[in-house]
């Protein structure tokens, strides 16, 4: 019965509707309102989780209305085991960071809860459209929440990062609108999965490939246009920071697998290549960057940089796997690695930058020079920070080792260089995660004002505890996670490589 | 040469010669004393195209109602003339490049080439007792009814807005006197008494 | 209780008395922390010598199951199983005892420390991965137990966290390690590339074909798969084992509280590249120049570290520097093909080792952690037990004809002796000599601490007496099997097959199975030693180390300064801190810094961002003077306006 | 018989004319708006010579228009000429820039 | 005479209610000028009751061909009478609040709504040039409305010049139609064009005349010049008039008089237009940076926009013309709410109209600060909002024409656009306020404002109905 529902509309609209209520019922209450939306909105994706059949890679979940017949665009929503586990990170997300914002946000409330509420309805619409303009508009429109976020509630250099980040972000997107356009002229649709079949001669596919790359790139985002996101999460709030780079980062993964490599699949062959190049760079010229960084939050932002860049990895490898043999061997795990590590990351970056918050909403700093020996006024935080900062460098164990396990071992097959520099990460990504530990948690009391910190309290310990648990439970059982994707992903080789010529 | 040409010749290069006049003369007064004389040869060629009612209109119309308008408006705005020739100078050779230029592309384009005689052939005179003034009437207040009225109500707008800007029903700048005031006021409002400690000598 | 739940079980006891002890240890107290987790441990050990019975008296038949699937991905399944045969019970056995060894002897060595239950959470969850890195029977689990004791070492050698060098030490104790992961994650890479398994079965089986198999890595030469997994492979056993150029984390480990030192040194951490290589032996045994690179490696370090440890005045860091050596002896067996040579040291040097270690920890409890030798000396007269124990573990060490270590130390010297994979003569000579520099500097050490005269302080003189029987207790226990343990276990594990099929070598390279021939108990092995040069060396050895330390104090000195550079490079430890400081701490600064600054934010921020909304904005202000708000400009646009197109017009 | 071509270069030459006076008279606005009178009247002159040649009194109805609208677009602009100069105290287009960038 | 006559009973209306509100005017008191401002509203809803009557199927050409009636002129006169009711509504305050609440402003609005609607149903050259007049009187005059003010005087002197200069230009390629077609029927002209072909120099000439005219009614770069200068000087209540229903009058326009008239032209208008919309986006988009005028910002903003109107026209086919309508449709309305914004900030005396004005405004009303957001969102074209559809249909037009490149640009300059838009949200949101005064324009304003400003949102999440509507008017 669950199963006629549309659910899908229900998880995108309720946090929509939940925004409004709360921006209409004013500050008073606002939390607990939002709290509600944000638990009904998980509930509802629950059902998504167990009702889904592992078996067939179709959609799921399917919604068809027609929206604007006269230019083909449907509201076509369904899910598939690639964004099935996306959304529950995004609703599950959600949650915590309404939590996590309970008493830090004292100025208007209500806006700021809203707007996470209304961001996290438009995120799960990215992950559930199925028609490209909707994809589109849900893309660009979850631009519009997180500008909000950062610019109101953000640091000193809120503006100059929230428009940085605004355009940037604008910058990549309109180009695959583009594309988008022109596309729905070779084809007369908008629809997702029709564009996965449309056979596209390779000029065409290439210009198409380099307006979605623009696209996603951007968010994800890869180098050399990422120095948006460490503005945006230096200035961002505790919460901005995490949706950020737990969910808006992964939007650009999820573009890739929906649109750039069905749609474009010869060209994301020829330019495998480029876009793995970009994709080590990103993980080791970022790992140096993260390494210097006397910010907190911009090391972590300059990190997930670096992991995002395995997800790019497990991506194109793809390709260099199908040239070597027809089966593709390693492809599925290249690219089933490269979605573990979107969510381990959804995971461990907000764990992190939730760890920064609780710091900065005692000291009001983010610098690491600031602090030094934490540990021995909050133990309990201490372990926590250890437990993520650990995971973030990829111990087994913990989720963080499971996409970058899984992306090493398929790019040892499809070039022993291409491991060799993305396994750097396992030294880089120590290297700096756990310097940064050393000088913030560990040591001797480095000021008084470290001195007089408090220990996390229950909200606080709640939070993060949940994290840590479910950063503990992906990497000691991923399976879970991994057999949802399973059809999807094979269906995702097959149609990679089948050419469109 | 045929009376036609020499008349068309006449006031074609009176007309040029006068609407130059009217661009260049220092003192706008003969600016539009200018232009009315460039009317007056238009209205001239009119008759010659057989506009008879037009060219009428435009000197009555024109001439008198427009042209003195302008001479109205020149005259009552006491105008220092000095600054407003300057760069007149300066932007000749510009101005007289482009006018020329525009002239010589649209002269290329309506020449004979496009507009010659084998396409617009000269059309037979006008029967005897044909009146242009009646015809022209007759096609406004029937056809061009509906333009007609819009032309009517552009006049009225033209009216209102006219008023609208200029007339002024008491500008605050001037004063005037309130008489119901002057009597109204009592010897409170005006005097004010005050009581100073005399001073010790 | 069948087999297989009590398997899982001797890893999840440690397991769950770490969560117990972590979590919960405020509530349930010192004692209750340190009875769970003692408990916890005691019982693996039981279940693991229950293990040990069942497979290697009992006959009992080989496991080698998966207990879950971890998951699956493009048909490769990633499992967590166990594997236990007769390598696995010995090691499990060794890694529980010493454990439980050690938890035992931190009750007294930690009584005063405020984080007592995290150090027993600490340590139990390290016994619970060298469980699962020793139990495993696939890659995916070595990895994770590799990386999990990495991590727990981490911890444990920060566990005094307000000491700036201690947690200096444990983040480049991790990094380093991280080195030696790097190639191991890689050397996993080439096994399922080339194998599509990681199951040890699988791979194992598929081993000859891998030596088929060739790789292009650099430009053109095709290398042997196997050797370059292999290689990747070791790569990771160097970090883990400490071999030369990654043993620099191993010294700077000390930091930790000592009965750490004595776990991670002794028993476990570094032993786990050790066994791995063993483990991975049908592996090894397919690429001779594999083989060669851990042998030439394995010597470079027995000898190095050994010479280094000449020099230190740190207690604990001499012992640190003689594991260095040790470990590269159990490497230079390894790269023999000794593989159960190499284990058999490992086990027999547990034992000493960690006798030593419990005994420098005894010391420095007592002198009130002082570490330095040059402020001891004549300390057996205070602490008779701890003299003694120390005085066994020193001649365990230095292969004194009898103990423990005579008989791993010689069997491995004449098996590298008789090896024919190339490099073994250049082997051979360092592993010879190193007998004499162990001697040397393990006589040294204890003629500082035990003999001479006294030079502490008087307070801490007075305050000098032996230390309790948690301390002393485990001491004793050590020392026995550091006597017996190898007249005792070398015909089984050695040379009676004991290891059958889970070591594996090919005949050409069956050292010690040639060594066996000549095998005739463990007294003839003793006699047999006084023909090599070997026992000779150490006795030389000791009598230097009198000579200089105890009957001219005064020349140590003069000799230093004779041969200046040598111990100018000897103090520096050849230089390897100072040239990794350099060149990998501050270059990666550096060129963090410079990607940073100018990578990003001046070319890619500065130039490109910036500078295109700087440009706009610049065109924005200069295209701002086109409306210059005077009429006559804005019509002079329009004509152009219509005289462009015109012209346009009237050309086209 | 003069061609219908003459007519029109005639009044091509009075657009040019007036293209020219708006360029040259920068400052003053009166002879600007006469020299749209002039621009007007080259439209005129081409309206009505068409007009003639095409033998239709369309031409000649749009002429007539035009003229209409000529007055009370004259009426207006005047009107806020008038109101400009009491303003501003000056009908100098450089001395209108109060509004630029 | 019912069937004559009842298409332009809109018409009918409105100018007798005009007059009805002229006269009206003359015997109300300054206290009671409400009443001609009820009154001009009323003559607007019954004007639009007028056009709401179902229309006759087909296009129906009145009066010798000067008329038409079609579904695209219904759409386009509703769609300006509502916007000049929004208009009306919003005006009140701010000229009662400067002395200016007087009939005249209304008669003028009444008349200019007329000209549109002249304009929107002109068929023939002279109805058109009628119906421009019409308006552009008007809107002289209204400029000029606050004649104490020496930037409106300015204004209006720059915009009257220049905008004689336009109908001058205009007319000269009217008569050139003329001359050469012999007729000023629109549907005279193309069939005579589809008749002798499309190399006449004479009818090009006479088309690059009208694109200039029609360009400087629009406000296309180089005939741009003078919006930013009359939008600045104008009393806020007039800019808000220009900026939104004119808009749509003179979009008609172009679909009359190019897309119907010179179809056969197509090639080369549509270069010229291209030319002209590259500009547009350009210099409008970037010039609009440098702005701290929000009047002047919204006029540059108007230049881009006019740019992206003119693709969609440029592509010269169904979709481009309704893609076309619906962006200039939808823009009236996004603009119509920034203005509405500046007079509802706006106070006696207090002009509102410095981009600072509306620091911290999130402080002072949330709900009115959402709807500038709206507002701004929309104008930048990011979805959900009105104005993200309409640059993705234009855009979709353009594509399907093959000229990619120009969609190329325009996403380009769309970004350089954002940027001010962003800045407009920022001051709302991230600055805190300088004047902390409450709001204090009424009721009316406040909820029609409310209402527009959610009508970008709903049109943005809910476009089919305009945009199907759109499609049918352009099927003819």
């Amino acid at each position: 019965m669950l199963a006629d529902w549309p659910l899908l509309s229900i998880a995108t609209w309720l946090p929509i509707l939940g925004g409004v209520v709360v921006l209409l019922s004013g500050d008073n209450g606002a939390r607990r309102t939002a709290l509600l939306f944000a638990l009904a909105t998980f509930a509802v994706t629950i059902p998504l989780y167990t009702g889904f059949d592992v078996t067939t890679s179709a959609m799921q979940f399917r919604e068809f209305v027609p929206w604007l017949p006269s230019f083909n665009i449907n509201y076509h929503m369904g899910i598939d085991g690639i964004s099935l586990p996306l959304i529950l990170l995004t609703s599950f997300l959600t949650v915590l960071v309404i939590i996590a914002g309970w008493e830090v946000i004292q100025y208007r409330a209500a806006q700021y809860m809203a707007a996470f509420l209304i961001m996290e309805g438009i995120m799960i619409g990215v992950f559930c459209a199925l028609d490209a303009v909707l994809f589109y508009v849900f893309w660009e429109a979850q631009l519009i929440p997180m500008f909000l976020i950062i610019g109101i509630w953000g640091g000193p250099r809120r503006v100059y990062a929230t428009i940085k980040f605004f355009l940037y972000t604008f910058f990549g997107s309109v180009f695959m609108l583009v594309a988008l356009i022109y596309l729905y002229y070779q084809s007369g649709t908008f629809d997702l999965q029709s564009l996965h079949a449309l056979p596209l001669p390779l000029t065409a596919q290439i210009w198409i490939f380099v307006a979605f790359m623009l696209a996603f790139a951007v968010k994800i985002p890869m180098w050399p246009v990422h120095t948006w996101l460490p503005d945006a999460h230096v200035e961002a709030p505790t919460g901005g920071s995490v949706i950020l780079a737990a969910i808006m980062l992964k939007m650009g993964g999820y573009g890739f697998l929906r649109l750039s490599l069905p749609i474009t699949p010869d060209a994301s062959e020829v330019l495998a290549g480029f876009v793995i190049t970009l994709s080590l760079i990103a993980v080791v010229y970022i790992g140096f960057v993260a390494l210097v960084q006397g910010d907190m939050k911009k090391l972590i932002a300059y990190s997930s940089i670096s992991h995002m860049g395995f997800v790019t990895l497990g991506m194109f490898i793809v390709f260099m796997l199908l040239a070597q043999s027809p089966t593709g061997e390693g492809a599925r795990l290249g690219l089933e690695g490269a979605m573990v590590q979107m969510i381990s990351h959804g995971l461990i970056s907000a764990a992190l930058f939730l760890c920064v918050g609780v710091l900065y909403d005692r000291m009001h700093s983010r610098m690491i020079g600031d602090y030094g020996g934490v540990v021995n006024p909050m133990p309990v935080f201490a372990s926590f920070m250890v437990l993520f900062a650990l995971s973030n460098a990829g111990l087994p164990g913990t989720s963080g080792f499971v996409g970058e396990f899984m992306v090493i071992l398929a790019a040892f097959q499809a070039d022993f260089w291409l491991a060799f520099l993305a396994a750097l990460t396992l030294i880089l990504g120590a290297a700096y995660t756990l310097w940064m530990v050393k000088r913030v948690v560990f040591g001797p009391v480095a000021n008084e004002n470290v001195g007089a910190l408090t220990d996390i309290g229950r909200r606080e310990f709640v939070v993060l505890g949940i994290l840590a648990i479910s950063v503990l439970a992906l990497g000691i059982y991923p399976d879970p996670l991994v057999e949802l994707m399973h059809p999807t992903i094979d269906k995702l080789v097959t149609q990679v490589a089948a050419s469109k010529l | 040469m045929p009376v036609e040409q020499i008349v068309f010749w006449t006031f074609s290069i009176v007309m040029v010669a006068s609407a130059l006049r009217v661009i260049t003369a220092r003192n706008p007064v003969h600016s539009v004393l200018f232009l009315v004389l460039t009317f007056f040869t238009a209205a001239a060629l009119w008759l010659l195209l057989e506009a008879e009612f037009l060219a009428v209109v435009l000197v009555v119309v024109y001439v008198g109602a427009v042209m003195v308008l302008f001479l109205f408006v020149v005259m009552m705005l006491d105008i220092n003339l000095a600054p407003l020739r300057e760069g007149f100078v300066r932007y000749l050779p510009v101005g007289v490049l482009v006018g020329v230029v525009m002239f010589v592309e649209m002269a290329l384009v309506v020449g004979s080439r496009y507009f010659g005689p084998e396409r617009y052939a000269a059309p037979e005179r006008a029967a005897q007792g044909y009146s242009n003034t009646s015809e022209l009437g007759r096609t406004l207040y029937t056809d061009y009814l509906y333009q007609f009225e819009i032309a009517a109500i552009i006049l009225l707008v033209a009216i209102i807005a006219a008023i609208a800007l200029t007339m002024r029903k008491r500008p605050e700048t001037t004063r005037y006197q309130d008489p119901g005031g002057q009597v109204r006021a009592t010897k409170a409002e005006r005097l004010r008494i005050v009581s100073m400690k005399s001073e010790q000598q | 209780m069948d087999m297989e739940t009590l398997y899982i079980a001797i890893p999840l006891f440690p397991l769950a008395g770490a969560i117990i002890a972590g979590l919960f240890g405020r509530r349930i107290g010192r004692a209750g922390a340190h009875s769970v987790t003692i408990g916890a441990v005691a019982i693996s050990t039981v279940l693991s010598f229950i293990a040990f019975k069942h497979i290697v008296f009992d006959g009992g038949p080989v496991f080698d199951e998966a207990i879950y699937t971890w998951m699956v991905s493009d048909g490769i399944r990633f499992e967590i199983g166990f594997l236990i045969d007769r390598l696995t019970v010995l090691m499990m056995a060794t890694v529980t005892f010493v454990s439980l060894m050690v938890h035992i002897y931190t009750i007294g060595y930690m009584h005063d420390d405020p984080g007592y239950q995290r150090f027993f959470s600490y340590i139990s969850l390290f016994t619970f991965s060298m469980l699962m890195l020793v139990m495993s029977n696939n890659f995916l689990q070595l990895f994770f137990g590799w990386e999990a004791v990495g991590v727990v070492s981490y911890l444990l050698i920060g566990f005094w966290f307000e000491r700036e060098s201690a947690i200096f030490a444990n983040l480049k104790a991790f990094l380093v390690n991280r080195v030696g992961d790097f190639g191991f994650v890689l050397g996993i890479g080439a096994i399922l590339m080339y194998t599509g398994s990681l199951d040890y079965a699988t791979v194992f089986e598929r081993a000859p074909e891998l030596a088929e198999a060739r790789i292009e890595v650099l430009g053109g030469t095709p290398w042997s798969v196997i050797t370059l997994a292999c290689i990747l492979l070791f790569i990771g056993a160097m970090g883990k084992s400490a071999q030369v150029p990654l043993h620099v984390w191993l010294p700077d480990s000390m930091e930790g509280p000592t009965p750490i030192s004595a776990l991670i040194h002794a028993a476990t951490m570094v032993t786990a590249g050790i066994f791995m290589v063993a483990r991975m032996s049908p592996l090894f045994e397919f690429s001779e120049a594999a083989l060669s690179t851990v042998l030439v490696i394995g010597a470079v370090t027995a000898l190095a570290m050994g010479l280094v440890g000449i020099v230190q005045h740190d207690i604990k860091r001499v012992v640190a520097y003689s594991t260095l050596s040790q470990l590269g002896y159990m490497t230079v067996a390894l790269g023999a093909s000794a593989y159960s040579a190499a284990i058999f040291h490992l086990m027999t040097h547990a034992f000493f080792k960690a006798l030593l270690f419990l005994a420098a920890g005894s010391v420095i409890i007592a002198l009130h952690h002082e570490q330095d030798m040059r402020r001891m000396g004549g300390l057996r007269r205070y602490m008779p037990v701890t003299y003694v124990t120390a005085v066994v573990g020193s001649l365990a060490l230095i292969g004194f004809p009898g103990f423990a270590g005579y008989f791993s130390k010689d069997a491995l010297i004449e098996a590298v002796h008789l090896s024919e994979i190339p490099g073994s003569g250049f082997a051979y000579w360092c592993v010879l000599l190193g007998v004499f520099v162990t001697a040397l500097y393990t006589f040294r050490m204890l003629f500082l601490t035990f003999h001479g005269e006294t030079r502490m302080d008087e307070h801490t003189r007075e305050h000098a007496h032996e230390t309790p029987l948690v301390v002393t207790g485990p001491l004793v226990l050590l020392a026995i099997p550091s006597v017996v343990i190898g007249a005792w276990t070398i015909d089984p594990v050695l040379f009676g097959n004991y290891f059958r099929e889970s070591i594996f070598v090919l005949p050409q390279h069956d050292v010690v199975g040639e060594l066996g021939r000549d095998f005739h108990g463990w007294f003839g092995f003793i006699g047999h030693g006084f023909k090599g040069p070997a026992v000779y060396l150490a006795l030389a050895g000791v009598v230097v180390a009198w000579f200089f330390w105890l009957r001219r104090p005064d020349l140590p000195e003069k000799v230093a300064q004779r041969l200046q550079p040598l111990h100018t490079a000897l103090v520096h430890k050849y230089g390897f801190d100072e040239l990794y400081q350099a060149v990998f701490a501050h270059g990666s600064r550096r060129l963090g810094n410079g990607l940073s600054g100018v990578g990003d934010a001046r070319v890619i921020d500065g130039w490109i961002v910036n500078g295109s909304a700087h440009l706009v904005g610049r065109c924005a202000a200069l295209l701002r003077h086109l409306q210059t708000g005077y009429l006559f400009h804005y019509a002079f646009a329009m004509i152009l306006g219509v005289l462009v197109a015109l012209t346009w017009i009237v050309l086209g | 018989m003069i061609p219908l071509s003459h007519y029109l270069i005639l009044a091509a030459m009075l657009f040019g004319i007036s293209v020219a006076g708006i360029i040259i008279n920068r400052k003053n606005v009166i002879v600007l708006l006469m020299s749209l009178e002039l621009m007007l009247l080259a439209v005129n002159m081409n309206f009505v010579a068409f007009s003639h040649y095409l033998e239709d009194t369309v031409g000649q109805v749009f002429v007539f228009f035009i003229l209409t609208v000529a007055a009370a677009e004259a009426a207006i602009g005047l009107a806020i000429l008038v109101v400009l100069f009491r303003n501003r105290g000056t009908i100098n287009v450089a001395d209108l820039d109060a509004m630029r960038g | 005479m019912s069937s004559q006559f009842l298409p332009i009973l809109p018409e009918i209306v409105l100018a007798t209610g005009a007059c009805l509100v002229l006269v009206v005017d003359l015997f109300v008191s300054d206290e009671r000028r409400a009443t001609s401002y009820l009154l001009a509203q009323a003559v607007l809803v019954a004007t639009l009751l007028a056009i709401s009557l179902p229309a006759t199927e087909g296009a129906r050409i009145l009066f010798g061909g000067a008329f038409i009636a079609d579904s695209m002129s219904q759409l386009l006169k509703l769609s300006v009478v509502v916007l000049t009711l929004l208009v009306f509504t919003y005006s009140r305050p701010y000229l009662e609040g400067r002395g200016l609440f007087k009939g005249e402003y209304f008669v003028l609005g009444l008349f200019g709504v007329l000209g549109m609607m002249i304009m929107i149903s002109g068929y023939s050259l002279l109805s058109i040039y009628l119906g421009l007049e019409l308006l552009a009187l008007c809107q002289y005059a209204m400029v000029a409305f606050h004649r104490d003010s020496p930037r409106a005087s300015e204004a209006a002197m720059k915009y009257f010049v220049l905008g004689a200069l336009a109908s001058g230009l205009l007319l000269y390629g009217m008569s050139l139609l003329y001359g050469l077609t012999g007729s000023l029927e629109i549907i005279d002209i193309h069939n005579y064009l589809a008749r002798h072909g499309v190399d006449e120099i004479g009818a090009l000439l006479g088309m690059a005349f009208i694109i200039v005219g029609l360009g400087f009614k629009l406000g296309a770069v180089p005939f741009h010049a003078w919006i930013p200068d009359v939008y600045e000087g104008a009393p806020t209540a007039v800019t808000l008039y220009l900026g939104t229903a004119p808009k749509i009058a003179a979009f008609a326009l172009i679909i009359r008089l190019l897309a119907e008239g010179l179809e056969v032209l197509h090639a080369d208008w549509q270069t010229m237009l291209a030319v002209l919309a590259i500009l547009s986006l350009v210099l409008g988009n970037v010039v609009a940076i440098a702005q701290t005028n929000l009047k002047r910002m919204l006029g540059y903003s108007t230049i881009s926009h006019v740019g992206f109107i003119l693709l969609g026209v440029l592509a010269g086919t169904a979709q481009g013309y309704s893609s076309a309508m619906f962006y200039v449709i939808v823009y009236a309305l996004m603009t119509a709410v920034a203005f509405g914004m500046i007079i509802l900030l706006s106070r006696r005396g207090i002009e509102a109209e410095q981009l600072d004005d509306f620091k911290g405004l999130n402080d002072r009303s949330p709900w009115f600060a959402l709807m500038m957001l709206f507002s701004m969102f929309s104008l930048a074209g990011v979805p959900p909002f009105a104005g993200f559809y309409a640059k993705l249909s234009v855009l979709r037009a353009v594509v399907q024409v093959d000229q990619v490149w120009l969609a190329v640009i325009a996403v380009i300059v769309s970004i350089i656009g954002a940027f001010y838009y962003l800045r407009v949200v920022k001051l709302m949101y991230f600055d805190k306020p300088e004047d902390t005064g409450a709001l204090q324009q009424g009721f009316g304003l406040r909820a029609v404002l409310s209402v527009n400003g959610i009508a970008v949102l709903v049109l943005g999440v809910y476009p089919a109905a305009l945009m199907s509507w759109c499609i049918a008017a352009v099927t003819w």
